[in-house]
């Protein structure tokens, strides 16, 4: 166990697998001499040599094209794209290759690549290096999508991902990445897929989140404690595969839920969740289901701080949805 | 060995690599099995025994002369025309066919539109429709092939079209930075569906475009075995002995439609199509064939009627093998089913059950 | 008034639009001297010429994003990609550049490009050839997206979407492209955005489908109006703009509802829908909405048609929904 | 005129535009401007002033070479790195300040990130982040002009790591088959963040990628205004003559960091800028004009403290403009807000007046 930060966490994360397998390799811009500009891959160069941590030119097509060459014929590329905002030159070859290679080639080759992308607002990075796109991902089929909210959870999360037989989009909270701070085993930690954590218990609603959303969702959770109020508060941590069963469960207690993230809403991950919801948790839903999220426009510079959503703002919800019903 | 990209396209000169009698005349046979295959499925499809179909007529040299200059070691990153490829590799038409149909027998279980087939036991890596993507894997198993350090190159294959693709561009500046043991096969067949080769690209060669990533690109004429298996050859020596990839251009012809989807007269004239078929590299082969010897009426014969064979049975096997068990749709999105799949196949098997999903 | 098909209607409406408005040109793979793949541009050459009806190399990139310069200098293009499938190569021209232009340069540079592609399965198409992706342009602000099910809308739809102020995703159901087929008024025919269709009334459930859902959705209504169970049917025409008010209005009428698309289930369009009546018509709401939908794999070839959603599964959700509550 | 790829690169030799003492003393005060303005805002970040900030210094022989040989009705469409071009254009500083700040009276409205403005009455398009997506839009704007048959031509503007984006093949494409009246300016300044220009592709120039789209390409010095206003004065000449596209590489060095969040020294050395600061293109230029006596003691220091008092005013009334109306959120998603933009911005217009979002 050492106390550490998220991003050195995800850090923690890859040596560990490098040192476990040889076929595990990272690829991306920057990544090596530079150590990664947000500095998760930093040391790894010295450490495995250029032949496994690859400074690549720049072309998101390439890294993600070559990485799903390496998967099939064998290794376990961890690829990064610098910000997930610059991932769309891939996206070609993440949703028709990468996704779909172990279905449309009847099993017989599997596509096994990580992409690892820092994710989400709250760094003044305006429109292009802000966004929260994972609902694209979450919609296709044969990809799965973590993201971790505290520092264990990056480092065991990645390392399941990396382990996994399948591809894996691992979203990195960067506005966390040095702020989310604590307590990470050794050694080969893994925390499986498909388990959300249960971050504070509660009565009265159900708020779901992940991500940089977590402090901001426990924030609000503090707040409406001293007022009685007392809120769930879920960490979804894997998108895909999503445990359902943890979310139906929490309402069928509860029977009100607030659902946060920071992507846009129409067609958002929440959209989802608010779906399954309503259709297996129906009965034991006492108010409409209210999503606290980004606005329907893209990302904003100057007033990223009233776009994100806030403590006061799923405290609101959490509020309205308790006088409903 | 093939001139330079810069120079107009020839019939190599001096060819350095030699192909016996024996390795010709079983180059031919392949071929021949490739266009009567191709005429054979034009047929099925326009009788709606399979549902559509991607004819290579016209580049038979092109692609056996390349498989033939490749070991099965190789890994061979496929566009959906390469027929000839996956033949000379010893896949039975059988398989293709089963492919076609999607089929209980099918490998890729009936998940892609004929063509699309894929066979790891021959190293013949999954073809997909999106055009280009195979490039830049290609190049990505070839970094990992370096990483292994073991003696083996990949080869992809793609069209004119292809060379303005996201992942063209990508796979050759990696190639290049990294030196990868890479074959870029480019069957220039002169279309990319109507759009003729000279507006697909302002530059005088194909091959010329290795120049903007450092590595070079030759012209081949693809109607010729010995030219298009000396320059893959060559490219494949140099590739093992560290000195990167190459690009090679083969010249060739279309013969037929884009795919059973196409109709050709929209856009060329018969007198064009005529033109290149006198070029046929089947013809010229079997001249070449019969000047040396080599071919004998009786092996023609026996030959042309070993291929039929070989069609019909195959045909009728593949036709005559059980339906695809819908079950399997809920195989291989991913390793292990997640809590949904197995959910929405417990609903799918319901509902198949009560006969609302009608197979 | 003429009668055609859908996809004459798309072809009616596109000769209509160069005659109006010599800014507007076509562009795209195939779309000149063949006519396109499904001849949607079919004649348009001969009319007007290699200038404004021009024949691409095969890029998508290169097809959005000289189409995005043009719509930048001030020409109206209308973009074609060959089958939806094959969009994902300009998907960072749509996602980073089209939809955010306006945004970015602060209202300076509107950015009005149409893009049409055929989308969703029916053709045996296998996984390529077959896909309903539309919840990805959903999710992304700045775009509108407009779905057709009938010659009229075709048409109507598409003139509307030229003469609009911003980006425009149009995406035609190449299933019922020559099967659907009607009365298109002639001229300058407009359906106007964000006005739902009610393609049958009905006072027990609502059944909300758009684009080639339309037919089996119909075909569902007629089946359950035999029992005495009175569906209403609306295609939403337009998923965005949503008339939620419409979508609101026919489940507080009704109580029920079922969500038909061909996409994938997780994080599709019918999450959005399920999630807004989940939150503004839940007091109506007397039973757990039920979405039909493709399976959330990648599309098959062989299996195609147990894969898509057809009129039985859908009288089957309609028939459980309305056992429940 | 400047050399064609395949050579190395030089000083131009024989420049065929020459440019008149005037002309020079405003491209020399233009450089200055820029280069004063990277050192006021490096210092403005580093107290937090601005959030970020993207110098551009050692490329400004490169940038105003460039700008003087274009003319207003040209449209530019830059990448991030281009404060000379529109400090060239006669963007007033303050305008850059309020983008820098994304005050009320910033033009793109606190939308993005400094250095990505926009002005659309000085032809300067849109900046964005993601790398190269500018270049086909170049082409597209290109093609309109063509269809306009106006005397216009649009120059693009992008780095060296840039040329391995989908865009730079697909726009390098696009304008090779129509021919259209594009500038394609490529800035090597040898860094894409921390990859070396020779590990970002194997070709011995950038310039000579357009061989790959038949066209042609050319090197220049970008630390000489000479070379490049010639270079692009006469690949502007070409355009309007109908004679296409061309690439111009202008060889020059980043001096200081990638961006404000970068630390050069983890991947190069003093050295390395120390040789290259040699090169220093405004040195050069003074140097030049006060040996053709063009330029005085007084006159430098007139314009120096120009200058300065420019810039000192010019932050002073940018931080001292109103902040930004946060209800400006909601405009510019649409031309219209739709239902459901009108229903979020009533929401949040709420929560402001409760207090629950914060400006
Ligand atoms: C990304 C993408 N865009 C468009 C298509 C539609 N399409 C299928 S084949 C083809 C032409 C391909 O031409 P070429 O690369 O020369 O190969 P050929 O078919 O001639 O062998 C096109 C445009 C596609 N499959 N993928
Ligand atoms: C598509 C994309 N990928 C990655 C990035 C991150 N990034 C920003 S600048 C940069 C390097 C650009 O290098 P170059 O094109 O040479 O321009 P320069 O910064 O040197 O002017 C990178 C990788 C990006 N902005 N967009
Ligand atoms: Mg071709
Ligand atoms: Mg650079």
């Amino acid at each position: 166990m050492s106390e550490m930060t998220l991003v050195q966490a995800v850090n923690r994360g890859l040596f560990e697998a490098m040192k476990q397998d040889p076929d595990v390799l990272v690829l991306g811009e920057d990544v090596g001499v530079d150590g990664g500009v947000f500095r998760a891959t930093d040391g790894l160069i010295k450490e495995y040599g250029a032949e496994r941590v690859i400074d690549t030119p720049l072309s998101e097509t390439g890294i993600i094209g070559t990485a799903v060459g390496m998967a099939l014929y064998g290794l376990k590329p961890v690829a990064e794209i610098q910000f997930l905002d610059f991932i769309y030159p891939a996206f070609d070859q993440i949703v028709s290759e990468l996704a779909k290679f172990r279905f449309r080639s009847g099993g017989q080759y599997p596509c096994h690549v990580v992409i690892r992308a820092p994710y989400g607002g709250g760094i003044k990075g305006g429109v292009y290096h802000s966004q929260s796109t994972e609902a694209y991902f979450c919609h296709t089929a044969g990809l799965k999508v973590a993201i971790p909210s505290t520092p264990a959870d990056a480092k065991g999360l990645l390392l399941t991902a990396i382990h996994d037989e399948d591809p894996v989009m691992f979203f990195e909270p960067k506005r966390i990445y040095r702020t989310a701070t604590g307590e990470v085993p050794d050694g080969d930690y893994r925390v499986p897929f498909g388990q959300a954590r249960t971050v504070r218990e509660g009565e009265h609603l159900s708020i779901f989140a992940y991500g940089a959303m977590i402090p901001p969702a426990s924030e609000a959770a503090a707040a409406l404690a001293k007022d009685g109020i007392s809120a769930e508060v879920i960490d979804l941590r894997t998108l895909v595969p999503l445990d359902e069963a943890a979310a139906v469960a929490s309402v069928e207690k509860t029977g009100r839920a607030v659902v946060v993230h920071e992507a846009a809403r129409f067609c958002g991950f929440g959209a989802e969740l608010s779906a399954i919801l309503a259709e297996k948790a129906f009965y034991s839903l006492k108010a409409p289901i209210l999503r606290v999220t980004g606005y329907d426009t893209p990302f904003p510079y100057a007033l990223e701080n009233v776009y994100l959503p806030n403590a006061a703002r799923i405290e609101a919800a959490a509020r309205a949805v308790m006088q409903e019903g | 060995m093939a001139k330079a990209a810069q120079s107009a396209p020839t019939v190599a000169p001096g060819v350095s690599h030699a192909l016996s009698n024996d390795r010709l005349l079983s180059m031919y046979r392949v071929m021949v099995l490739a266009r009567a295959i191709d005429e054979r499925c034009l047929s099925l499809q326009r009788q709606g025994r399979i549902g559509f179909y991607v004819p290579a007529s016209g580049q038979e040299a092109a692609q056996i002369g390349c498989a033939a200059a490749l070991r099965d070691e190789d890994w061979i990153f496929p566009a959906y025309r390469e027929i000839g490829i996956a033949l000379w590799r010893k896949v039975p038409f059988r398989a293709l066919m089963d492919q076609f149909i999607g089929n209980s027998t099918d490998r890729v279980k009936g998940r892609q539109m004929p063509n699309h087939y894929s066979f790891r036991d021959h190293n013949f890596v999954s073809a997909s429709s999106p055009i280009g993507t195979q490039i830049t894997q290609a190049v990505g198993a070839a970094m990992a092939i370096q990483r292994r350090h073991v003696p083996q190159v990949t080869a992809t294959f793609f069209g004119d079209g292809a060379t303005s693709s996201n992942d063209f561009h990508a796979g050759m500046n990696f190639a290049g930075v990294y030196r990868t043991p890479t074959i870029f096969f480019c069957q220039n067949n002169q279309w990319a569906i109507s759009l003729p080769r000279n507006r697909q690209t302002h530059s005088a060669t194909l091959a010329q475009k290795a120049e903007a990533y450092g590595f070079s690109g030759v012209v081949v004429d693809g109607t010729d075995v010995h030219a298009v298996y000396d320059a893959v050859a060559t490219a494949r020596e140099r590739a093992l002995a560290g000195e990167g990839p190459t690009l090679i251009e083969a010249q060739v012809y279309r013969f037929g439609p884009h795919s059973t989807s196409d109709d050709p007269h929209r856009y060329r004239s018969d007198a064009d199509v005529a033109e290149w078929k006198r070029k046929d590299p089947i013809l010229r082969l079997r001249e070449e064939l019969r000047t040396s010897g080599a071919l004998s009426d009786e092996t023609e014969s026996q030959l042309q009627e070993a291929v039929k064979r070989e069609i019909s049975e195959s045909i009728e096997a593949a036709e005559g093998a059980p339906a695809l068990d819908p079950m399997t749709l809920f195989d291989d999105t991913f390793a292990q089913r997640t809590p949904r799949l197995e959910e929405e196949r417990a609903e799918f098997q319901r509902l198949l059950r009560e006969g609302v999903i009608r197979p």
